[in-house]
């Protein structure tokens, strides 16, 4: 038992924290805000050739073939950025998924070009939406008990706007067929189902640690009745029920991750937990970092907003923490 | 205690709902700050005021009918329930209308009330400043006298509706050499004064609800004073404290949107898509919240109307409106499950967002007193805590 | 509408409270722990000359014929005081019930001497303990749909310790038979129900706002770190907090109390609003006056103590906050 | 990160196992807290030490096997889970001991530590007095030198255990004309040094749980100074910031806490008396809670393993698992509808009475520095918010 992160994993996340550093500053991701493309010119070549795109490709389809407990901590640091490129989706569910089960045919036209991030994917394991559909080469969608790998000019996509203007959301009008459909069993789906809300989860934790750091160095700077607002009592308690929950979710993710690579038993018990937790964190984290923030921060102009309505979008996407609960609930027998 | 409703109140009552059913129906409202919400919203006014309905708790020689407290009660839950839209003139009736009462002088309410009942005249607060928010009385801006104009300098910020209303009401010094909560005064401006330039700024939801006020050499006539110079800090205070103020905020709202939730816990109950944990109880616990400041309410009323006072418990009703309302809002999220992050722009969401009633909660524990504050308030003046 | 009480209503609250604070201070409180019966001597003798044990029972009967509008404030007071008196389970409960379902003789025997004080009723509606039934004449038991009057020397009773020790709880194993059964109808047994919740709603307000005034006058006095406890925000928060349980759930307590007597249509609905709301209240009153107070509200010694246990046991009396809103929201129709 | 157990963790889990089945079984335990229930207790602490399972990550020369952080954890999770009884040595061993490892000399290690681990000194803690509780820094009970003797005066206050406990370890002021933390000694004190009377108080469930405790020029040899005289406010602050300390509580009690929860749960929805609302959630939250705090513990232990340390962050700790506990029991109490009240002593309440597991941690907010200065700790030494 030791749950430090090797010397690699605690490496790449850190690689990874500095080009989102130099690439996707706020003034980046506001530009993702407002272009085409909700995403940031160059950014998503910059993540393929670091290997951040292609981390979970299997090895010979040019991939770096890691799992879950490898992408936890890189997670977090796209969730830290407010990185609005479809990592989650490309990466953490979709090439995994196409990886175990793809057809032949699928496996061999889309896993090496997603890998080197030629091919952009992204998909819904059964949620009405699919974000940045509009930008994918092909989408991975359910129908039913199956999946289906569907190119992106054989679907329509109606926009629907998110709160975080970054997430380009669609609804998908398809029709599923021969073609298209994968092998994937109910088991592969489930494992899809946890490794989206592991993800997430992760993002959720880096989201909710941006806003807290955010709202320290802010209520250290500004002043109110002669001193800091950062002594008052309150703000303090706030800030260390925030800071509470992101220290209690992120160990659960860790395991969470660590035990859909690992396959073990309580994969399923323990990805529902780690989403259930930091939904709620982050979600506490944007309540609080508005609250002691004050005005400032309810306007668009001031930078926090880009990590409440991105921290209230990852809350709500690959379940909320009611419905992960409720998975949680089943697993337990009640 | 006779908690039944009067003969003249039922009949108030049937009188609103039925004038509300019958001028309600059919239009599409933009959003109130958009520039065409703006003038759509201002046009709504006008239609209240013609029919005696935009301030019925005023005197009649200003559009009023001089309905009771508890009719006004009756007034606003029926306003709410009927789904009427929103009052882009509030800040003008609700929080400067008391204070104009109570210190404007027969001219000054003769000259703003007609306009402001019929939405000629649309109101703005310019209180707050860069770095004057929760401290209010460490504001910066001054107004110097020159003859019978003061020349205004400085700027205000968080103005909500200043983008475009038509007058502002604000707090400057007036004695430049005063500091804290002396030398201040509450001064009416003009928004098209000489010298004030206005930079409409975006709120969380993406509308241009807030401006930025810049004062540079802004001259405003004397007559514009509320109550007397130097007496600005006083003046404000009675806004806050006002029984008809922001902080007896009518329970209709919440009664509405408690319902609405009860009504969406209903629908995806039917879908199948809601876990069967926490949900329901926050959707009972939401409506038992809005029922009881329901009751809260006309229980204060009826101790207003019979010469009671509300001092600085209404800090209770602050906190606990505006925390309701958020969790009411946020539980209609959980509800949503993933549909909870569409914005009132996407097709899903059906022209109307639980989101945009989110974001628009999370303003009520911070605007007109933080909630942190109004708990020291609560404490130290309510229940006697030492405040050092 | 007008929702102040009348001078009457006014007067009476303010007379049980004079009476209370003679007859039942803490030591006198503590003297009902230790003591064979749970009660204070005498004071059932007094409240009953006072009118208050007679107030519901009919005035052709020697009482006073009031309803629940004219109980919660006394209620209110009762709680305040921690009074160990049976005043609820008879006033309340037992009496308006016989007196509205009631066989003739079962009237004519009980409702006179009750009303005077001179016999003690206890009473269940479905749980399986009663409270101070061993020191009561007869009890009003539910079985299955019915309502039996049962005198107490027809059960046996095994006694089941409170928390709260003056609650002298029993469970009751008793014979229904044709001369002990009520004719109250299922609406008769639930407007009991509604009288049940309403009074102990009104008992958790008053033991609320006793730990409240409790908990104010120790931390103004206590001091740590050369200020007074009271000083700390966080404290000050907690009390505030406390203090608005309490002011929003008074009303709604008053409001069922009102429609219970007036027969009003929200008179189910509302008095299950009212217990779900103080029962929180208490709860939340008990715990951050335990927490305000620190190590010396831990022990037996301090009076706090009395009023902890009676919220516990309150708060879970005739319906816990979880029952209630469960029946609120069947009658929201969800 | 591997977060496998290894083969010799498993043989570990495997062996204590095995033996709390064989040597659990069919005991009745009085409460800790009675006369008889202590001695009682005190016979369990000298069965675990024979089995070498009173201290099992001691050195093995004072009756330990010298097991990893990470195996005590799992030593604690199947000790828990086993439902084996309460420890009345935990003040000695968890507070006092790494304590004493770290400041004791060799002869007061060799003096204590056995007795200690075999039960046959029961410690318990004098640290709070009347008016120093939060503010321990204020503490007044002088200790003179004499000689080879301290000459202690004053009074301590609940003293956990201290009723019939063998010893105590006490905070004194050696330096009388000494202020806040400077001038503090920390002083083992025999219980039946001369002049030390002990008054039994009664906790919130009536066990007579507490001491008070009157020093009247109580003579303490000089030998039983734990440290530098004049350094014991650093060598008390050692003790709460201990890895193996309070803090580092382990996972065991709550995880097993949450599994009796959800038995309950499910026995409650099978009579039918559950409300379908908030309640399953809560049960689930308390066991997610659980399982969380079990992960952050591990992962805490195995940064401590590796030469990490854990600071302020130990407040973070202190407020999850104490207040996990109460919320945990909390929902047991609303499972159990109206039967909640029930004490221990009620026949219904089967003989485990879970108000009595709520009243007892109602205790871990408050002890050990009451969670309102824990969150101070967070925000300023954690988060580096300003203290003024």
């Amino acid at each position: 038992m030791d749950f430090r992160f090797s010397d690699d994993q605690a490496l790449f996340a850190e690689t990874v924290r500095g080009i989102l550093a130099n690439e996707c500053p706020p003034a980046a991701v506001r530009t993702a805000w407002d272009n085409d493309t909700g995403t940031i010119d160059g950014l998503w070549s910059t993540l393929a050739a670091t290997g951040v795109v292609g981390k979970t490709a299997p090895e010979d389809q040019a991939g770096l073939g890691m799992g879950d407990v490898d992408l936890v901590r890189i997670m977090e640091e796209l969730g830290w950025a407010a990185c609005p490129e479809v990592v989650l989706e490309h990466t953490a569910v979709a090439v995994p998924l196409i990886a175990e089960g793809g057809t032949v045919a699928q496996r061999d036209r889309w896993l090496a070009p997603a890998a080197a991030g030629d091919a952009r994917l992204s998909c819904s394991l059964g949620s009405d939406l699919v974000n940045g559909a509009a930008q994918a080469d092909a989408l991975v969608l359910r129908s039913g008990d199956e999946m289906h790998l569907v190119p992106v000019d054989a679907v329509d996509l109606t926009p629907q706007a998110s709160v975080d203007e970054t997430r380009r959301l669609a609804t998908v009008a398809w029709e599923p067929s021969e073609e298209t459909r994968m092998d994937a069993d109910a088991a592969a789906i489930e494992r899809a189902e946890r490794r989206a809300a592991v993800a997430a989860a992760a993002q959720c934790v880096g989201i909710a640690q941006r806003l807290l750091d955010f709202t320290v160095e802010y209520v250290q700077e500004r002043r109110q009745f002669g001193s800091p607002v950062g002594v008052n009592q309150a703000v303090k308690h706030h800030l260390a029920d925030v800071g509470k929950a992101i220290e209690f979710a992120r160990p659960m993710v860790y395991r969470a991750g660590w035990s859909l690579t690992a396959g073990a038993p309580d994969a399923a018990e323990a990805s529902s937990m780690a989403k259930a937790l930091a939904s709620d964190a982050v979600d506490l984290a944007c309540r609080s970092s508005l609250q002691c923030h004050g005005a400032i921060a309810y306007t668009v102009e001031y930078d926090l907003q880009l990590w409440l309505k991105r921290g209230w979008a990852m809350a709500a996407a690959w379940g909320t923490a009611s419905h992960h609960r409720d998975l949680v609930g089943r697993s337990l027998g009640v | 205690m006779d908690l039944t409703f009067s003969a003249t109140e039922l009949a108030f009552r049937d009188e609103i709902r039925t004038w509300l059913r019958d001028n309600t129906q059919g239009e599409d409202w933009a959003p109130m700050d958009t520039e065409e919400g703006f003038e759509q919203h201002r046009g709504w006014e006008r239609t209240l005021f013609d029919a005696g309905w935009s301030v019925p708790n005023w005197p009649a020689a200003y559009g009023g009918r001089e309905c009771s407290l508890i009719e006004w009660l009756v007034y606003e839950e029926e306003y709410y329930l009927g789904g009427a839209p929103g009052r882009v003139n509030t800040n003008g009736i609700t929080l400067l209308g008391p204070t104009l009462f109570s210190f404007g002088t027969q001219e000054q309410q003769d000259r703003f009330f007609p306009k402001m009942a019929s939405g000629e005249e649309i109101w703005a607060q310019g209180w707050s400043e860069p770095d004057s928010g929760s401290d209010l009385a460490s504001l910066k801006t001054t107004a110097v006298r020159d003859g019978d104009h003061f020349v205004v300098n400085g700027q205000k910020t968080w103005c909500s509706r200043g983008a475009w209303a038509d007058w502002i009401f604000c707090i400057v010094r007036t004695d430049p050499d005063s500091e804290r909560h002396r030398g201040l005064s509450y001064l009416l401006v003009p928004a098209d004064a000489p010298g004030l330039t206005r930079r409409p700024v975006s709120r969380l939801d993406g509308e241009p609800a807030f401006a930025e006020l810049f004062f540079d050499d802004c001259r405003v006539a004397a007559d514009n004073l509320l109550g007397e110079e130097g007496q600005g800090w006083g003046v404000a205070m009675a806004t806050a404290s006002s029984e008809r103020g922001l902080n007896l905020r009518a329970p209709g709202r919440f009664l509405a949107a408690a319902t609405r939730l009860v009504a969406l816990y209903r629908s995806v109950l039917d879908a199948g898509t809601v876990p069967d944990n926490g949900l329901r109880e926050q959707v009972i616990d939401a409506y038992t919240d809005a029922t009881a400041y329901r009751w809260q309410v006309y229980r204060k009323a009826s101790e207003l109307m019979h010469g009671g006072s509300m001092g600085s418990e209404a800090s209770y009703m602050k906190v606990f409106w505006s925390e309701l309302d958020v969790e009411l809002h946020a539980t209609a999220l959980r509800l949503l499950g993933e549909r909870g992050e569409l914005s009132h722009h996407a097709p899903l969401a059906d022209g109307g967002s639980w989101m945009t009633g989110y974001l628009f909660s999370l303003s009520g524990p911070i605007y007109a007193g933080t909630n942190e504050i109004q708990r020291n308030i609560i404490a130290e003046r309510v229940l006697g805590l030492p405040r050092k």
